[in-house]
């Protein structure tokens, strides 16, 4: 089980940001966006090489209008 | 007259009116909006991918048009205001942040502890942060000796459009204030924020007078003009008020006299 | 956004500013407020001659400059007030008339009894009357009825840049009034004359808020892009007033949450 | 005796409004400038013709800078 | 403290607080009211008798307990209001009458022009007048002029509870009158009654604020305090107005100084 | 009308005019200004004693006349208004503490972070704490949730006579306090503390609006009435502010209808 | 026909007005009452001997509360 | 050496409270008096056999006016 976005999720082995970044629509050239595991930030430069662990708490965020 | 540009920590800006981006009936109104303004600063803000796909973002209709400021918007605890700034600063490649820290969900009104400790901590982790923030002098003083780029105490409630509840306060802050001042929130039509570079703010960050007004890029160019309006008196140096009228015209001279 | 006009006696009006010119450090400055304004009306004074010789009259300066608007400033009579128009006539060629007639030398409050009779006199001597009123909706109605061109109530006494005193009447008077509202007398600032418009005034007349301020062209231009600010928000449609927050960012989404 | 700006003086027989406008330094060509006599206006295209009789009051006024 | 009386056409009144009878929920409320509010004078209106029979009037009510001012509520012209005080001078064997003459019947704003003329009228026929009026200080004066015993500017149009709408014209009033001056309509609370007096005002008059507040009773009192503490805080001269915070416990012998 | 009774942790008050004892003319004036305004609480400063002999202290004049309130005034630390607070609570046995901790001497104005700090270590310590605080909803709330037994947001900085600058917060913040609302500093006259009473507040401390008027027995009477009309007022429940006129007298019967 | 507080209405001959006031159950002694005929006020004093004549337009009134 | 509410005075071998309170004419029922020593209070009760020690910081304080 990992969160992603706040909500419990089953996670295949082996997944890696990339791929879950893709089942959102999000390639590595997506602008705008950005990651944290856990509390910190995943540069765009690490997100290839970081697998998705067992319980890991991730954020996937965007830019939106604000105020 | 020279150029009368406005700088926030090193940064010069020529408009002193910072525009949101949130809540504009469609995007064609809300380009048309910023282009009316002048604006050059605009505000987003980090909100989690829907991963089911969902709504685009605005960073394409904005990045070329404007200096982006994200904001931590509705955060109610340091850590996720913290979180957000460093998230944003990741996705827009900017150590800018306008950092909100709410103390409760019906006010909106800032929770000036936590935000003290929360600018602390960004600006030791190199970013160049605006806290939204009360129209409180000391609490501003104290954003500035943490290191704050700027402060932006509120003239009242987000979205209400009551205006400067707190002139005194306000001046007050400008008058004191080791870094520019710029006034967010409360702005409800144009003579608000004329009044706020008249007390001595040197921007004014507005959205929703902007946005839900009926006719968004009217008003957009209405503020436009009442920010350089307020600059300009300022800077011209208004006439005392007076208790006793006293004539414009000749007092000499009259017929019949 | 299609020209905005503004009709007074079926002549239009692209500005909606009127400034007076009395009081200017010196020449050179009023031509550079008159420019920096966009003002397009100007006021001058009916005065005697200096037998003696004396100092130029300002006419050549205006003349080709601004549509001229004489007044009756200083008379406390209908007699002076009637006679001071028609010389005005005679001496400028025009039938527009800026009506003042005053209380007393003190408070130069208007004389209320006295102008509805001067009004009504010079009207049916073929004036466009435009009287400087107090901000009493019924005055102001009965100066329409008696055919004046429009009404220009006081914001507050002349020359004490007091602003708008009693912005409920002046609203009031603007939803009522079947002629162009122009406020006349109390600004001092930016955001004063800004306001003015936001309540409905079709325009507004000042002279010391320019005239009197440390740097009167700058002062000038602040006062042309307020009316503009003000005008555009009135248009615009502002946002309610709300008692309650109302947040501009998304509400969802927010990490953490 | 006339009076001219609310000051008495003597006046020359047969002074016309010309001669009195001339006194100010002011010529039929002058602009800005109006005459009334005992409260009535005299067109500028009357000046010439219209003598100064004892015990006028004449007003002669020009355009000022005013508020 | 010696007694501070109050004098009106040589009468003297303790009570500053005159209270209209119109509108309470029934004759007890109002008389709780009457002696919680420790009001000396009441208002009155003239109305036709249903000839059908009808309502029995208040009269036998107040008469023992309150000197009775009768108005011309309603009256739009010159005639009616002589007539209306006429009538009422009959009827009640009292030459005082509050005169209204009003411009409209959507603002109930007063129509001076009628006002003094209507005024003088009474005033040449024996009447003890004390007309509402505008705040304007040149009709004030007028009023005077014309020999009126007071004179009773608005604060606000009746029955809007407002409060005082411009209260440096009241306060204009207040200095320059020679009767006295009576706040009348528009006060909606007790601090806009004791403002009225420390504005200088003479008494206040109210009604609505006092018999459609949710428990009039209470509200009375209330009224009867606020005109006190006001005309109070008038004599005792209040502080000036400081731009600077000033201590006001000592500041030397501090611990730790 | 059932006794309307006020209670700071457990302790019950008629007046809900607190006053403070410094700057009268002299000793005979301050207690004849104590009995005028009815104040049944007042405030004392702690300071150090002069080595050489000095003034009598006042506690003798007071200790039988009122509840004594010691405050930390002047204190610009944590440890120095603790300590301050420790040490009125040996010099009057009294437990309860108004909690003064200023950010600059300049504004006098609350630093709220050390305030928080500041009052929960009291609270810790047994005290029954008021804080002297802005009028910022968060930092109230925050006073209470740490224990306070009363908050005590100012009106306007200390000695300045503003009166309350933002009613708006000040409202909001009685609408939501789980703790009695005090409005400490900035009162300059009688309206002010009603208009204080009607927003919402349990009671009033002022100081300077009284020992340093023109005459101070009377400008304590004044407030004494002040408190309680505005309390009247608010318990009354006023009457809506309504943008249009409405007629007291009755409309129907005029003559010539 | 006469006017009584705006109505027209008929009258009787020889009415006067007593017998008016008593339709609306007024007597002589009654309080906070005023009569005026054509604009001008008839003193209690002389109802008795005021007769109503064809045409008249009378107002009768009394104090009702009022602000 | 010792500090007595911010001044830095000599003291005398064996000087106790009571005889420096002494010195400011207070004795031990004197009203409205409270003391401390280096930032904890000394209650009353305790005056007589607190001996002041080189070094000690005191502050001796008085209720005053305030508001």
């Amino acid at each position: 089980m990992i969160t992603v976005n706040g909500k419990a999720r089953d996670h295949a082995d082996g997944l890696d940001l990339p791929a879950l970044l893709g089942e959102a629509g999000l390639g590595p050239d997506s602008r705008g966006i950005a990651v944290a595991i856990n509390g910190t930030v995943v540069p765009r430069a690490r997100w290839a090489e970081r697998a998705v662990a067992d319980g890991d708490a991730i954020e996937i965020v965007k830019v939106l209008q604000g105020g | 007259m020279a150029e009368d540009l406005f700088h926030i920590a090193g940064k010069a800006f020529t408009s002193r009116l910072f525009l949101g981006t949130a809540g504009y009936p469609n995007q064609q109104v809300f380009l048309d909006s910023l282009a009316a303004s002048g604006a050059e600063v605009v505000t987003v803000s980090i909100r989690r991918v829907d991963m089911e796909g969902g709504a685009e973002g605005i960073l394409d209709l904005v990045r070329d048009r404007a200096w982006l400021l994200p904001n931590t918007a509705g955060c109610a605890t340091v850590k996720d205001a913290v979180l957000t700034a460093q998230l944003a600063r990741e996705a827009l490649d900017t150590n800018w942040i306008k950092l909100e820290l709410i103390g409760d969900r019906e006010t909106l009104y800032p929770d000036v502890e936590q935000l003290v400790t929360a600018a602390a901590q960004l600006v030791d982790d190199g970013f160049t942060v605006l806290p939204y923030c009360t129209d409180d002098p000391i609490v501003c003083r104290r954003l500035a000796d943490v290191g704050c780029a700027a402060v932006m105490p509120l003239g009242a409630p987000i979205g209400t459009g009551l205006g400067i509840l707190n002139p005194y306060n306000i001046e007050m802050i400008c008058v004191r204030s080791a870094v520019p001042v710029i006034l967010d929130a409360g702005v409800g039509t144009a003579s608000d924020a004329a009044l706020a570079m008249e007390l001595g703010c040197d921007a004014v960050l507005l959205n929703t007078a902007v946005s839900k007004s009926t006719d968004p890029v009217r008003m957009a160019a209405a503020m436009g003009h009442a920010v350089i309006a307020g600059r300009l008196a300022r800077l011209a140096g208004r006439i005392p008020r007076r208790t006793r009228a006293e004539a414009s015209s000749p007092e000499l001279g009259l017929i019949g006299g």
